[in-house]
């Protein structure tokens, strides 16, 4: 299908711009609304503020797995459906050597290095959380960044590579199937079952550390890949060959160095992210990366693809989106809103809602 | 399997018979080919008929199950090029439109307890206006921008089926519902084998001829009643397979044929040559999707309950799955690649590991570690086991597989790649009256 | 031993074999002009000689290095610049970030060579910050030619640089090919505008079904009727 | 224990076990299937061939469906099974009603279980939970004197039955239920439910679901909710290990569940801690007593066929006649056998059949959690 | 508008018909004015008016960037223009559909040729016929009314190697059309939009990049069809092709037409020459 030029004429229409004044409107009014309900106490400053702490945290996971998944859309050309899987991968390789590390003498082997697949060793008789096993919880991460990135790139080598000129939907479908294998790879050592491996947060003065411990963490890594690819040469390689994959070829850009820390840097990203929900959210499960893919495919595509900041204010916009959404609709249909708003968005702006924001 | 499918085509096209002949044979001997397999495998471990027969039906059931589907996904995605990965979605609208239209006006969620035809016409109904609806805006998108807009609706729908919000609600007096979580209750679509076999339909009454001649040699082969009767609904998919299948080939073979293709190749060329193509895409998309309902509707209406969850994405990778095995664009492949899918991915690893447990008598252990241990004292027990334990992940991750691999070396399926010609006469026919020469070059 | 020195070359896509047996020497400073009908094999040859192609047989020497096994950025190292067909600049990124890619594989951007390229094109200094997409067709000619002499290379291939241009930058373009090689660059150049190439060049290549046909000077290509006949439109 | 390649016809009694050993109910259902296929074990070494296969439901119908579907191919004529209401009522309603398959579940608890169109096909060792949403207002309202409550369920058969009993007799005593919401099983997170659900701070909430989402279900409120307020669950969160896997003592938590006072309770109770090393869990005595009378009737009507079992398995179970158990599980077969009648009293009642296939008379227990698991606070007997 | 409609307007009601030869060629068939086109801050065209003349070729030239592929865009319907109308043959098709155009008779081929690369240079030719009985889904499945397509179809056929062998590639047909070589894909292009039977065809620089020696067969063609009765305006930067083959050239410069003439006419205008043909940049 080639519609390109049928998006082209459309662009030509104000309908962008209509629906885009529709869609301001739409929230101007959500926005006057929303102040109404604050003035009647209908809800209480509390309440939103809660909903909207829940978004930011929420936007930071997906906002850390959007920037990998918007790097490698934008320069392997295709929409990764395995990525969700690379985060479960980073959730489950870095708790396991946190509960390596950390169940040391107080847990056996089995337990440890399947994660509690038997059932035994629950978290908080390991002491995992992070002031009881400070040193665990940071190797586990460590471990999530490497073990992901590290599956990442022989997954590369071992299908991706092979198909390098082929057009995106033939990766697409690929992707589709390395996700179908890597996930249950997983479930077939750790089992199906889903399990809290995170002991209760602990909370001096009401800080939730373990929260607190994600947004610190996804924080710094967001800078870290701002300063990288600003003050780097690869930034712009990166951008170069998102832009023509040939003629970068042919300028002497290192194609195949730049895949690989395109790899490296958004497997890095989904392994943190993975290991970081978990954190937060105590369980682990086999369709942790799955069930959370169409949200970062929403993030990605309402910053645009290849625009790091983008993917990041597409998360803020997720992540608010389907907590502050709670205020008018009941939570079963929180997600529905997200995905309509993704649909929108890609139909009336395809390049995305901050598309021209200059990425590093 | 891939050469056995190869030669097999071979040899058939070698016998200069028209197309569908060729491609009737060539379904025909895959299908009893693997019949003869999953026969030969079941006497040489000793498995009973009942058993034997019993899986060569489910097999049969979920190949014609995907055979629609893949039939009508490849109406959009292999002939106009619409990547469209919502198909559960599509399904989903068919069959629960059908369970709003028949379930009991006093059940829960209450329904319109119209007749079973009616909710079948309607769920196809349903579907092609959802498809219109999601046509409009959809199709004018990239391909894999398409993709991502068909997977978030079909997600959209799911999730407002299982909503509380829609569980039972009122419309023009009528009280309707989609039962949320717990899905909706409707009169199943495999009623329509009662009324072959049972006299007025009633189970616990007497059988009709037909009815009483299969029931009587199954019992004689110890076949249980359940098996002839789901095989006889199996018969009446395996009849709409092959209406699909006419259909399709018609449309292929047609000049609004040509203009899907075209679509495919390039819409703007094809829209500078005076096609129609947004016209003809939104016709293609509705049909495709009504298509996809009426699978939906054979496939999930056949059972009592109609969830929300039966319609996960991971339906529609399955339904790609066939269809990527078959290979895209072509009738036949669908057919072949729904077959193939249901025999070998699908039901096969069940079928063994019936034969598995029979065989030895052991508990999967509870975790991969306690099957690992015992290997290293030599018992390897455990670990096959855990491996029959662990069938479905297996299984799963033998999918992802397939499709990598078919990827990578056969992007074009088992059937090769097959470009046919979408005319509606031979085209190697070159008129006398020029002055000629050969027509192949 | 010419500056590249192509022999029996043998190269295609995939499976697919274009090139049967092309020789082609380039001089350091020499000034080399191929031509022949669509789908020679034109472009196969110098995408061959950049590494892009599927190399299956001959050599390609490079100042006297062997380099076809060698991998595009080592073969812009060793000092041949290349402006492909279309598509040959970075639509999305600036005119100036167009010309630092033209040096990526240095180190630091070289300030001088930047300089004197806008010297030599001073349209691209005046937009320097503008995207390169939206230029127009002869803008984006000459900025895809000044990123290829980024790195000041001892030959640079053009693929059809007047293809699409409106005649006075035609001209143009060719006045600017002309100056390069005055200062010391050797030119491979595939053009459609035959005529004007042949005129141009020293010698000429006639390419015809992936083999060479005729070699000679510009002028006595231009001269012979069979050439003008065949592949000049009589 | 059985042969799954068989064709039946050669064993006494062919029992399908469908039961969910992974997915939400995993916790719970491991031990009830365990408890299942234990009268099979038992027999094991007797005269009797009995065939016994399981199936996993994983939880959801349509892997029970598939399940019961292969238990019926293979020709078993009655089946221990499902647990989850919702799983039980689909595959009756697929599977065992149409195919003339008797069902008996041991947990499934929904009150129209009691009025399915079942032909008398489906029956069940627990009780309604007609009963279990009373026992819970009177516990709330009366002896603990809360008066505003939310309700949190499973939003399955099981969930909305439930939910609505509670809500209808707490309402009647006088209290008042500000939120209902219903929640989907193993949802990645559950605050934003919860929020809702929590949005009146209500005196008191009740959980109704199954364990994996109720592990997620108390994470989530712990870290973000928990001010101190009465949690009630019921049967399905039953679970001694989750106060462990959620990593809270859970002392705020009190629960009601059918309770196991069968006169056999403690035969069956060492039965299975002898052969599985644990203490028997919620509805493991339910379910032990689905499949010994599935075998007894089984052989009371001479066949393995769904309609003579259905119509002699209140023969075998009801009163009148010679009383058994599992403590003599052998010879009551062998009675049976005999062509003598016999009367089961089973380790979770009595178990007599009423016209629906239901209990007559039912305990229930109240429960908290504590540091050995699950503790049992206070009894209640019912007797319809 | 209606001085547009009196002054275009064919004396033979302009149908589309099987007989090319037997159009008038007195009156101009193609009309636009003040076209105005605008992306974002740039504008493509700005205000250009022309008229093409029944039966001539026209050639359409000017600088890289004078909004000649706009204007094009513009007529085709690929683009709706933001100001300005087009008149086709009595018709105004202003901002129509690119299928309402060429159903019209208005055609057009494209730059870098569009072929279905993975049909059959047969199937390429018979997607193009305007109205066929098997274009509608009902007629293509429908066991009776099928029957009517098939006849027809034969008839298609038969038109597509008769042009196929008019442009001397008939020796492809049963090739697919991503395997020809360039010019064989130009070749393709304009054979398929004939077929099309156009009263009108826009040909956007159909000689850039093709050889010399293509270029001439194509030229020889283009006279052959022109005597046919059929109209042509093309692109085109080589001016050898303009000069020796148009009887008509409009200049295009900065969004609007520079000047207008014939080729000689326009080699001796002084602004044409400052803005095109020579002097600096
Ligand atoms: N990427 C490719 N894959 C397969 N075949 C190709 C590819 N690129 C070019 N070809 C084929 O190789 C042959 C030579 O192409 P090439 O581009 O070298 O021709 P050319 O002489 O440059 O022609 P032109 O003057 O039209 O640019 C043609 O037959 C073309 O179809
Ligand atoms: N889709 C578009 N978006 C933005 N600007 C455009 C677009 N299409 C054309 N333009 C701009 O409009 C102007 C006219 O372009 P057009 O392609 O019509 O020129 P042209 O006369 O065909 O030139 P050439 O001879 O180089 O093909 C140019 O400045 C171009 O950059
Ligand atoms: C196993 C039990 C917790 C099942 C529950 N009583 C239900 O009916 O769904
Ligand atoms: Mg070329
Ligand atoms: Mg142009």
């Amino acid at each position: 299908m080639s519609t390109g030029n049928v998006r082209g004429r459309l662009s030509d229409t104000t309908a962008q711009e209509m629906v885009g004044a529709v869609l301001l409107l739409g929230i101007a009014v959500l926005a006057l609304d929303l102040v109404r309900l604050l003035v009647t106490g209908e809800l209480s400053i509390a309440r939103l503020g809660s909903y909207l702490w829940a978004g930011i945290v929420d936007s930071l996971y997906i906002g850390l797995a959007a920037i990998g998944l918007s790097m490698t859309y934008s320069i392997l050309r295709f929409a990764n459906f395995s990525h969700g899987d690379l985060i479960t991968t980073g959730a489950f390789s870095g708790w396991t050597v946190a509960y390596l590390v950390g169940g040391i003498g107080v847990a056996d082997l089995s337990s440890r290095l399947l994660l509690r697949a038997n059932g035994g060793a629950q978290p908080g008789a390991v002491g995992m959380d992070v002031l009881a096993a400070p040193l665990a919880i940071v190797l586990g991460l460590v471990a999530a960044v490497i073990v992901t990135v590290l599956v990442a790139l022989a997954i590369d080598r071992l299908v991706y590579r092979k198909l390098r000129d082929e057009d995106g939907i033939a990766l697409l479908i690929a992707s589709v199937g390395v996700a179908l294998a890597l996930r249950y790879l997983l479930a077939v050592f750790y089992t199906t079952d889903t399990r809290g491996v995170v002991a209760q947060a602990p909370s001096p003065g009401g800080v939730d550390l373990h929260q607190l411990t994600l947004v610190v963490s996804a924080v710094s890594l967001m800078l870290g890949i701002h300063l990288l690819l600003q003050y780097t040469k690869l930034g712009k390689s990166m951008r170069a060959m998102s832009d023509n994959k040939d003629l970068a070829l042919i300028t002497g850009i290192p194609t195949e160095r730049v895949i690989f820390a395109t790899w490296v840097i958004g497997a890095g990203l989904a392994g943190a992210a993975g290991y970081l929900i978990v954190l937060d959210r105590g369980q682990v499960s086999i369709n942790l990366g799955w069930f959370l893919l169409l949200l970062i495919f929403a993030a990605v595509i309402l910053g645009g693809i290849g625009s790091i900041y983008g993917a990041i204010a597409g998360s803020l916009v997720i992540g608010i989106t389907i907590n502050l959404s709670l205020v008018w609709i009941p939570s079963d249909m929180n997600e529905i809103a997200a995905f309509t708003l993704m649909i929108v968005v890609l139909i009336f702006r395809p390049d995305g809602l901050f598309s021209g924001v200059e990425t590093a | 399997m891939t050469a056995l499918e190869e030669r097999l085509s071979d040899r058939v096209s070698e016998l200069g018979l028209p197309q569908w002949a060729v491609d009737l044979l060539l379904i025909g001997g895959v299908v009893l080919a693997t019949y003869a397999l999953f026969i030969v495998i079941g006497i040489v471990f000793g498995v009973s008929t009942n058993l034997i027969v019993g899986q060569l039906q489910q097999i049969t059931f979920f190949a014609a199950v995907y055979a629609l589907a893949a039939l009508a996904l490849n109406l959009h995605w292999g002939y106009t090029g619409l990547f469209n990965i919502g198909v559960a979605g599509f399904m989903a609208v068919g069959a629960y439109t059908m369970g709003m239209l028949t379930a009991a006006p006093d059940g829960s969620p209450p329904g319109l307890g119209l007749p079973l035809i009616v909710g079948v016409v309607g769920g196809m109904i349903a579907a092609s206006l959802v498809g219109f609806v999601a046509a409009l805006p959809a199709l004018r998108v990239r391909a894999d921008y398409f993709a991502i807009v068909t997977l978030g609706l079909s997600e959209i729908i799911r999730r407002a089926l299982l909503s509380r919000s829609l569980q039972e609600f009122e419309i023009a007096g009528y009280a309707l519902g989609t039962g949320g979580g717990s899905g909706i209750r409707a009169p199943s679509t495999d009623v329509v084998a009662d009324y072959l076999l049972y006299v007025g339909a009633d189970r616990t009454g007497d059988p009709t001829t037909l009815g009483a001649v299969l029931f009587e040699s199954a019992e004689l082969l110890g076949i249980q009643p359940s098996i002839i009767r789901n095989g006889v609904y199996t018969l009446i998919l395996i009849a709409f397979v092959v209406a699909f299948y006419v259909l399709l080939t018609r449309i292929a073979y047609s000049p609004f044929g040509r203009i899907l293709k075209a679509i495919r190749e390039d819409e703007l060329a094809a829209r500078s040559l005076g096609k129609d193509t947004n016209r003809t895409k939104i016709k293609v998309f509705m049909l495709g999707c009504a298509l996809m309902g009426l699978a939906g509707i054979l496939w999930q209406g056949s059972r009592t309950q109609i969830s929300p969850n039966s319609f996960m994405p991971i339906v529609t990778f399955y339904i790609f799955v066939a269809l990527i095995v078959g290979g895209s664009g072509s009738n036949t492949g669908s057919i072949v690649g729904g077959f193939a899918f249901a025999a070998f991915l699908y039901q096969g690893p069940r079928f063994l590991r019936t034969i598995v447990r029979a065989l030895v008598d052991v508990r999967a252990p509870p975790t991969i570690y306690d099957a690992f241990v015992p290997l290293a004292s030599g018992d390897p027990l455990p670990l096959l086991g855990y491996a029959i334990g662990s069938l479905d992940e297996i299984r799963y991750i033998f999918i992802g597989l397939v499709l990598i691999v078919l990827m990578i070396r056969r992007p074009d399926g088992l059937l090769g790649h097959r470009k046919e010609i979408a005319a509606a006469t031979d085209l190697s026919r070159r008129p006398a009256a020029t002055n000629g020469g050969e027509t192949d070059e | 031993m010419g500056l590249l020195e192509v022999s029996d070359l043998d190269a295609g896509y995939g499976d697919l074999q274009i090139l049967e047996g092309v020789d082609m020497t380039v001089d350091g400073g020499e000034y080399v002009t191929i031509v022949g009908p669509n789908g020679a094999g034109k472009s196969t040859v110098m995408k061959s000689i950049f590494g892009l192609t599927s190399y299956m047989g001959g050599s390609i020497e490079f100042d006297g290095a062997e380099i076809s096994s060698s991998r595009p950025e080592d073969i812009i190292a060793t000092g041949i610049g290349y402006v492909p067909q279309n598509d040959n600049v970075f639509a999305s990124l600036s005119v100036k970030e167009n010309l630092e890619m033209g040096a990526y594989i240095l180190d630091d951007l070289p300030e001088d060579r930047l300089r004197g390229i806008y010297d030599r094109f001073p349209i691209l200094e005046e937009r320097k910050s503008q995207k390169a997409g939206t230029m127009s067709g002869g803008q984006q000619q000459m900025l895809a030619m000044g990123r290829a002499l980024m790195l000041d290379p001892d030959l640079l291939m053009l693929d059809e640089p007047s293809a699409g241009l409106a005649p006075d930058l035609v001209d143009d373009m060719f006045d600017r090919i002309d100056e390069i090689n005055d200062d010391g660059t050797a030119i491979l150049l595939v053009e459609q505008n035959a005529k004007e190439a042949l005129r141009r060049c020293d010698r000429g290549y006639v390419l015809v079904q992936g083999r060479n046909r005729y070699v000679d000077s510009g002028d006595a290509l231009l001269a012979d009727e069979q050439v003008r006949q065949d592949f000049l439109g009589g | 224990i059985g042969d799954g390649v068989g064709g039946g016809g050669d064993a006494d009694a062919m029992v399908g076990v469908l039961q969910p050993v992974t997915g939400d109910l995993g916790n719970l259902g491991a031990p009830i299937r365990d408890a299942a296929i234990l009268p099979g074990t038992q027999l094991e070494d007797s005269d009797f061939t009995i065939d016994i296969r399981e199936e996993d439901t994983e939880s959801q119908p349509d892997a029970g469906v598939s399940g019961a579907k292969a238990l019926v191919n293979a020709g078993y004529p009655a089946i221990t099974g499902a647990a989850s209401s919702q799983v039980t009522i689909t595959v009756a309603e697929d599977t065992l009603i149409p195919n003339q398959v008797v069902g008996i579940s041991p947990a499934s608890t929904a009150p129209t279980i009691t009025n399915l169109e079942d032909d008398d096909f489906l029956f069940r060792t627990c009780p309604s939970d007609a009963l279990q949403g009373e026992v819970m207002a009177n516990v709330a309202y009366e002896e603990r004197g809360l008066e505003s409550a939310a309700s949190f369920y499973l939003n399955n058969d099981y969930g909305q039955q439930l939910s609505d009993s509670f809500v209808t007799a707490f309402e009647e005593l006088g209290g008042t239920v500000s939120n209902t919401v219903s929640f989907e099983a193993e949802q990645p997170s559950y605050t934003s439910a919860l929020e809702s659900a929590l949005a009146d701070d209500p005196d008191m909430m009740i959980v109704i679901g199954y364990p994996a989402s109720g592990e997620q279900i108390f994470r989530d409120y712990y870290s973000d909710f928990d001010s101190g307020q009465t949690i009630m669950v019921t049967d399905g969160l039953r679970d001694g290990d989750l106060p462990g896997n959620v990593d809270n003592s859970m002392d705020n938590v009190v629960g009601t569940a059918p309770l196991a006072a069968g006169p056999e309770q403690d035969a069956f109770t060492e039965l299975f801690q002898e052969e599985y090393g644990d203490d028997p869990g919620v509805f493991t005595a339910q379910a032990y007593d689905a499949t010994a009378v599935n075998i007894l009737a089984s052989i009371a009507a001479g066949e393995t066929d769904g309609p003579a079992i259905r119509d002699s398995l209140r023969d075998v179970a009801n009163p009148d006649g010679e009383e058994v158990g599992p403590s003599n599980l052998e010879e009551a077969v062998q009675l049976v056998d005999d062509g003598e009648s016999v009367n089961y009293q089973g380790a979770s009642s009595s178990v007599n059949f009423d016209d629906n296939g239901d209990m007559q008379a039912v305990t229930y227990e109240i429960f908290q959690f504590g540091d050995g698991g699950v503790e049992t606070v206070e009894e209640i007997d019912f007797e319809a | 508008m209606s001085d547009v409609d009196t002054e275009s307007r064919p004396a033979d009601g302009g149908e589309a018909t099987a007989e090319p030869t037997s159009r008038s060629t007195d009156s101009s068939i193609l009309e636009i004015r003040e076209l105005e086109k605008h992306f974002g801050g740039i504008t493509a065209v700005d205000g250009a008016s022309f008229a093409v003349e029944r039966g001539t070729i026209t050639g359409l030239i000017g600088p890289n960037g004078a909004g000649k592929s706009t204007t094009f865009n513009c007529i085709t319907g690929v683009h709706t223009p933001d100001a300005g109308s087009v008149v086709f043959d009595g018709d105004e098709i202003t901002g129509r559909e690119p299928h309402q155009i060429a159903n019209r008779g208005l055609v057009r081929t494209f730059q870098i040729a569009r072929e279905f690369p993975e049909m059959t240079v047969l199937e390429n030719m018979m997607l193009a016929p305007k109205a066929q009985l098997g274009e509608s889904l009902w007629r293509s499945v429908m066991p009776i009314a099928r029957r009517e397509v098939v006849e027809q179809e034969a008839v298609t056929r038969d038109r597509a190697w008769e042009m196929l062998e008019f442009f001397e590639i008939d020796h492809l047909a049963h090739e697919y059309a991503g395997n020809l070589s360039g010019g064989q894909r130009k070749l393709l292009d304009l054979a398929r939009a004939l077929l099309t039977e156009p009263e009108m065809l826009l040909l956007d620089e159909p000689m850039a990049g093709v050889n010399p020696s293509l270029e001439k067969k194509l030229l020889e063609h283009v006279h052959e069809l022109q005597e046919q009765g059929y109209t042509f305006l093309l692109v085109e930067h080589d001016m050898d092709v303009i000069m020796n083959h148009c009887e008509h050239v409009i200049v295009m410069h900065q969004g609007s037409v520079l000047a207008e003439g014939t080729a000689e006419d326009i080699k001796a205008d002084e602004a044409v020459v400052e803005a095109y043909l020579g002097g600096d940049v």
